[in-house]
């Protein structure tokens, strides 16, 4: 296997007297999909903030190309080629799509005292994007407190996308999403994961984790249940990983095996 | 926010008229409400009020005040609040005297040094803000009451137990940088048109107006460069994000702290501007100088459409608003309403003004 | 005629409204038009815009007050260069002429705190403290100075807030926590001097503490009448409104204008005449 | 078929020039779960807030148990019966999971000016809503703002269960939810329409609909596609009718047909 | 939010101890100012200051001012401002006097008549507000002008061209509800509590503290009260819910026009409850009563952990808040410190208190 581009070893972080995560070791290697999942509450989503330098470790280091990194803002990791789609997706209501999408790393043209937003090819790259994720905007200056839910959540993933240089981590992506948008977001991680990107993607359906999963991590009350490779671990299986072992076949069968 | 839109055929949006689409803009609702007040004093107030020399009158309060409230307006916009700054005109008036009269420095220096001082007192601001993570409006109000005790007692240092500083105005004399911060503008040009008889004059000759006030000049200037800032670079980007949502600003990679920092400077020195525009003009400074300004700054940005919780506004608004406010102040001693009455009138036109450009836009964009 | 009176209190301040009742009387007796101006707080950069105001309406003239000589004169010597006549009043005695004011009707703050502050003296007062509900506006700063010249002994300003209570627990703080002070000077009647009676009076040191102020209101001269406080300073402000009003209308009607400064005061007012000004103060004319 | 208990006629939604719902007509019968898909923006959510009092409708009427409704406000909604899950939750970060759990409709105990809030019966009712749901809560005081997404997402479920008298409306709420936590919400929709409840049950997972949906109501671009009942409809026609008819199959095939 | 936690094993909780549970309540987080402050005055202040006579000083105004700031800080909470609760103390003074002293009325029909006044003035602002959409900041202070203003034209009216309204005191004496509103209670108690010697005496054997006086009373009362609210019935928290995300709120059922009105009457009435004790304590009032209040009420709140942006907050910590500014403004005179340094102090001491509330709360939860 090559070498991972991030690797992460015994993290912990508490908050105040919550434990979220009490030593989760992880890695990425290039070209690779790494799924990680894992109940509600689990600590997926803290533990991929600290990856992308929003929470600072309590313990544990991080590694980035094999030199330790302490990432002290999130613009940090971005400048190291680690874009992010959060949960809670980061935009800004009362802001445009376009500003929301390159907030932070605008185009800009002129120079000197004459360096400004250049916000025509801003607007082109936006619109353009979104409709690669199957989202026709009904124009890129719509404030994002406007739009649906998925389609906010598609701003945030074709951001990333946009950005997305060594690693892209999307914590569920796909979860406000339609079938056609879902179907391209997997589609575009396959395609990212082709152009020697590392991906992690949180998920809670397990299908779509084994359509495009190279690797799986399973999260259990802010512990790692174990890493299994693709082929190795049948669909089945995970789903059982992932619920922490509960008993589901009751329900399942009342309610014919649908989850 | 302004990006040009891209117009895609789209069944589901109604046509609306160009100008429904202008007065969405954060920018242009407050222009009703100055039509509204310029309509009222039109009908109520001596007609010297609108004479050109009587424009200068109401515009010359608007500007000090504007210039104080486009900093403001950029601060709300990002997201905090700067109540130290009407005391910071008194701390940087102060420290601009003492350079000038006390130590007899020329004002190439001398303003570069109350540049300094303002812009280290809003670092200061802007470091204890964002490292204790306590509201910038607590700690900004311990700096209204220190910068405004600093300078009673710096004042009484520097003239020897007086709370007023006098003589800037001879100090300044002469200095080759006093007519870019002091006096009227264009005094050639007005005089010229006094001659021909474009500009009123008074009995003995002398134009009635000597020119456009520095200040007016320095206010329209600012108003621009702020909109532009705003509006097409990035760093305007990163205002509205950081006063948007912190978090989210700050997780797409907005360097916050840099950003807000930087705008608390930003405050500081607009009020340093002020100051030494107004101690030039006045040849005096005391400890009072810019008493409240700071609320009235906050005002004039709030009826220019700024929200208080950050994250929207313009700095064409808070000119806009600055306008309202002066012209209201000012238009009120061109009527002959009873002084008594003068707070309720001030009050009331405030609240008209304010609910005409909010109605005019809710009726335009038809939203509810 | 039109007059214009720019002042530098405001018309809710208890001092300036009595100003104000002075125009107004002159105005209804003259039948000139007069408005009275004044800038929301002590501002000199919003008063000299308000003159300007002025300027710009051409009045018959116009009245101001000068406590910043600096800051009002350009614009008061625009008003006498366009050929308005001005009267300055209240504060500026000194500087009015040089204005080209054409007479100054007032007292000057400093030599009627120096009034004021001998007068404590010479009532047996060694250790006094000034109260000062407006730190930074220089007609108040210089009353203090001016007591504290002429009261000889040691003096501490007390900066206070325009609050009653507030007025009230300092006083009384400065008083348990220094025996020693046997004078308070006021710089506002209703403001500081009747909180501060009152502050006395908790403290059990009535008649021990000597209690002055400037100005005057009703509250303050029962007090005075009843040997409560000492004296109240009355600089009759009135006039100062009145007069230089009715001035201003003769000269525009006749050219008539007195030869000299009108001096409105000092007048201290003690327990004797105390008694007969209080009707007076309760309708807003002393 | 049962008398509908709300029936809409109609509806037209504008948003200052944005036409949102072009004329949509849709009811619920007690007992049944009316399932509205629908690709992303397809008007989804505002047709569920005109439905609970949040929007008022621009133009179409609103029926309930046979007489014409007008919503002034949500709590009008809730008045007659209706609860909903809303697909940004409704949640008060700062605010503790009891208190948003009750937040509007608080339990009480004693009478007159000493009539407060039952803290120990509403912390004793949250816990156990949430538990039947599958979390366990570490304190009924913690905030919301710290719970995870899944967490905060099973909050406003088990609110709104406990609060649905006669219509239950539920906008995406599995989107966040791990694969026990779903099976329980599908469990309990299945539950309360036993209990005579009409459910109005959003997703954009075909699986869960199918699972629980008695009859299905497509909307694309603001308008309806048609309303199809359970057995007369193919879970693969319906996948097609949620992505507005686009072609799907490349996708699919490159990806094994998981979504 | 204080309910009450149940224990539930769990292996991601670590244990904590007792004190920084306490701690994490924003009511508490007060407190350490308030020790800070009293340590500060311990070394520096005269040991007048914490007599039984001098602690009743310094209670008395921020009693005052407690009693809006705990006004101030539920409609904080609520997610509103109202500027105009200074010139409302003004204005309610007014109308109260007016009716004790013009009208001859007894307090038993002049406080309910001050109270529907103020009310009404409160329940206009807040429809205001709501109606149009636009922040409550530039509503109430339209209102602050206005309601100045019409107590200074009624004030005039009242008595005939005077701003001062006197002979409240005369016309009050005897009233059986006199003693509620003004004056000091327990006086019996503290009379007898001075002749067995516990209290100080003066020289002619008076107790030097004739009783607590009834503004503190009211205050505790008003903060406990307030508190109750918040915390232990559904009225406190729509009000917290109403501020925390009103969208929110509303969509959860919670009738956020209902409690917004009845919050700004209420902060209003709080300012009618000062008026009618400070007029019958001054015996007369004026139109400069309450000037700047407004500010101090927030202020106060917001030292005592209220957020401006709303929905986060406590009436005990704006009860502690109002102590901290009172104490500060106060206890200087106490000092030996040269009084021109005032303000400088007082911007410190705010600032040092609020810092170390900060800290120690920051401290104990270890939250970073
Ligand atoms: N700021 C915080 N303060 C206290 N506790 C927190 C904080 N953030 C998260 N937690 C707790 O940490 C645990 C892990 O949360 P996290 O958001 O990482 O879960 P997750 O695996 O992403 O869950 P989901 O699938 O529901 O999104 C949760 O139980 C949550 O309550
Ligand atoms: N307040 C608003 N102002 C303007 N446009 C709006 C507003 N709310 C919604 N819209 C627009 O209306 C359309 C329908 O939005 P809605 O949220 O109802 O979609 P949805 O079907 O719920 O989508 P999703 O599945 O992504 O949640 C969207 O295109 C959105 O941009
Ligand atoms: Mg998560
Ligand atoms: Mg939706």
């Amino acid at each position: 296997m090559a070498k991972p581009i991030i690797q992460m070893e015994n993290i912990e972080k508490h908050f105040g007297n919550i434990i979220a995560l009490a030593g989760v070791s992880f890695d990425v290697v290039p070209g690779e999909c790494h799924c990680l999942l894992g109940d509600n509450g689990a600590g997926k989503s803290t533990f991929i903030k600290t990856m992308s330098g929003v929470h600072k470790p309590t313990k544990g280091t991080i590694t980035l190309d094999g030199k330790p990194m302490h990432f002290d803002s999130p613009r940090d990791a971005m400048e190291a080629g680690i874009a992010t789609v959060f949960q809670d997706l980061a935009m800004i209501p009362l802001m445009s799509v376009t500003r929301n999408f390159f907030m932070g790393r605008e185009p800009t043209k002129g120079r000197g005292p004459f360096k400004r937003m250049d916000i025509k090819t801003a607007n082109d790259i936006c619109v353009e994007s979104m409709r690669a994720m199957g989202i026709n905007l009904r124009g890129p200056d719509q404030a994002v407190g406007t739009l649906s839910g998925g389609e906010r959540q598609t701003v945030a993933i074709a951001r990333a996308v946009h950005f997305g240089a060594k690693v892209l981590i999307l914590d569920e992506p796909t979860s406000a999403l339609g079938v056609r948008q879902t179907s391209n977001v997997l589609a575009t991680i396959d395609r990212v994961r082709k152009q020697g990107v590392g991906v992690v993607f949180i998920t809670h359906n397990v299908r779509h984790s084994m359509a495009v999963g190279d690797r799986f991590t399973v999260l259990n009350r802010g512990k790692t249940l174990g890493t299994a490779e693709r082929g190795r671990i049948t669909a089945e299986e995970l789903q059982d990983m992932m619920a922490g072992g509960q008993e589901l076949a009751s329900l399942e069968g009342s309610l014919g095996g649908t989850v | 926010m302004a990006d040009t839109a891209q117009i895609i055929v789209d069944e589901r949006i109604k046509k609306e008229s160009f100008g429904s689409r202008l007065m969405q803009r954060p920018e242009l609702g407050a222009i009703a409400g100055v039509v509204l007040v310029t309509i009222f004093f039109l009908f109520t107030a001596d007609s010297a009020m609108f004479t050109l020399s009587g424009i200068m009158n109401f515009m010359t309060p608007a500007a000090q005040l504007g210039i104080l409230a486009i900093g403001a307006a950029m601060l709300m916009i990002g997201g905090e609040f700067d109540l130290s700054i009407g005391s910071m005109v008194a701390f940087a008036g102060l420290i601009f005297g003492a350079c000038v009269v006390t130590f007899g420095l020329p004002l190439i220096i001398a303003i570069p040094i109350t540049f300094v001082f303002a812009a280290l007192v809003g670092a200061l601001n802007g470091a204890i803000v964002l490292r204790t993570g306590l509201p910038s409006f607590i700690v900004t109000l311990a700096f209204l009451f220190i910068l405004r005790g600093v300078s009673l007692v710096g004042l009484k240092l520097a003239t020897d137990g007086s709370t007023q500083l006098r003589g800037v105005r001879d100090a300044v004399e002469g200095d080759f940088l006093t007519p870019l911060f002091s006096g009227d503008a264009f005094g050639g040009l007005f005089a010229w048109l006094a001659e021909i008889g474009l500009v009123e004059t008074f009995n003995n000759g002398a134009p009635k107006v000597p020119g456009i006030p520095v200040e007016i000049l320095w206010f329209i200037a600012l108003a621009l460069a702020a909109t532009y800032i705003l509006l097409r670079t990035p760093y305007g980007n990163w205002i509205f994000a950081s006063g948007g949502d912190r978090n989210a600003a700050s997780n797409s990679g907005v360097p916050v702290r840099r950003v807000k920092i930087s705008l608390f400077m930003l405050t500081a020195c607009c009020a340093a501007l002020v100051a030494i525009i107004t101690v030039m003009d006045a040849g005096s400074t005391d400890a009072r100088r810019g008493f409240m300004k700071e609320f009235e700054a906050i005002i004039a940005a709030v009826i220019g459409g700024c929200l208080l919780t950050g994250g929207y506004g313009s700095a064409i608004g808070a000119f806009f608003g600055a306008i309202i406010f002066g012209m209201v102040v000012i238009g009120l001693s061109y009527t002959n309403f009873d002084q008594d009455w003068f707070q309720v009138f001030l009050g009331g036109m405030l609240l008209i003004a304010v609910l005409f450009n909010n109605y005019i836009r809710k009726r335009v964009t038809g939203e509810r | 005629q039109d007059i214009i009176v720019v002042s530098h209190g405001q018309a809710n301040d208890p001092f300036w409204s009595v100003v104000k009742n002075g125009v107004d009387k002159a105005a209804a007796d003259s039948g000139a038009t007069v408005d009275y101006r004044a800038p929301e707080t002590f501002d000199m950069v919003a008063m000299s815009q308000l003159i300007d105001a002025a300027v710009n309406q051409e009045p018959d003239g116009i009245v101001v007050s000068i406590p910043d000589a600096d800051a009002l004169g350009p614009s008061i010597e625009r008003a006498v260069a366009a050929g308005i006549p001005v009267i300055s009043m209240n504060s500026g005695s000194d500087v009015s002429k040089g204005l080209g004011a054409l007479l100054h009707v007032g007292q000057d703050e400093f030599d009627a705190g120096k009034a004021a502050g001998e007068k404590l003296a010479s009532m047996g007062g060694s250790v006094g403290i000034c109260v000062n509900q407006e730190v930074g506006n220089v007609s108040l700063d210089q009353r203090c100075a001016g007591f504290s010249e002429g009261f000889g002994g040691s003096v501490e300003v007390i900066p206070t807030q325009n609050d009653p209570a507030e007025v009230e627990a300092k006083v009384k703080a400065a008083l348990e926590s220094n025996p020693d002070i046997d004078t308070i000077m006021g710089l506002g009647a209703s403001l500081v001097g009747e909180p501060s009676i009152a502050a006395v009076e908790a403290v059990g040191r009535t008649g021990e503490v000597n209690v002055a102020t400037f100005d005057l209101s009703a509250g303050f001269l029962e007090a005075i009448a009843e040997g409560r406080a000492a004296f109240g300073i009355d600089q009759q402000q009135f006039l100062q409104g009145y007069l230089p009003v009715i001035f201003l209308a003769l000269n525009a009607n006749y050219g008539l204008i007195p030869g000299g400064n009108v001096p409105s005061g000092p007048n201290l007012i003690t327990q004797e005449k105390a008694a007969q000004v209080v009707e007076l103060s309760a309708k807003g004319i002393r």
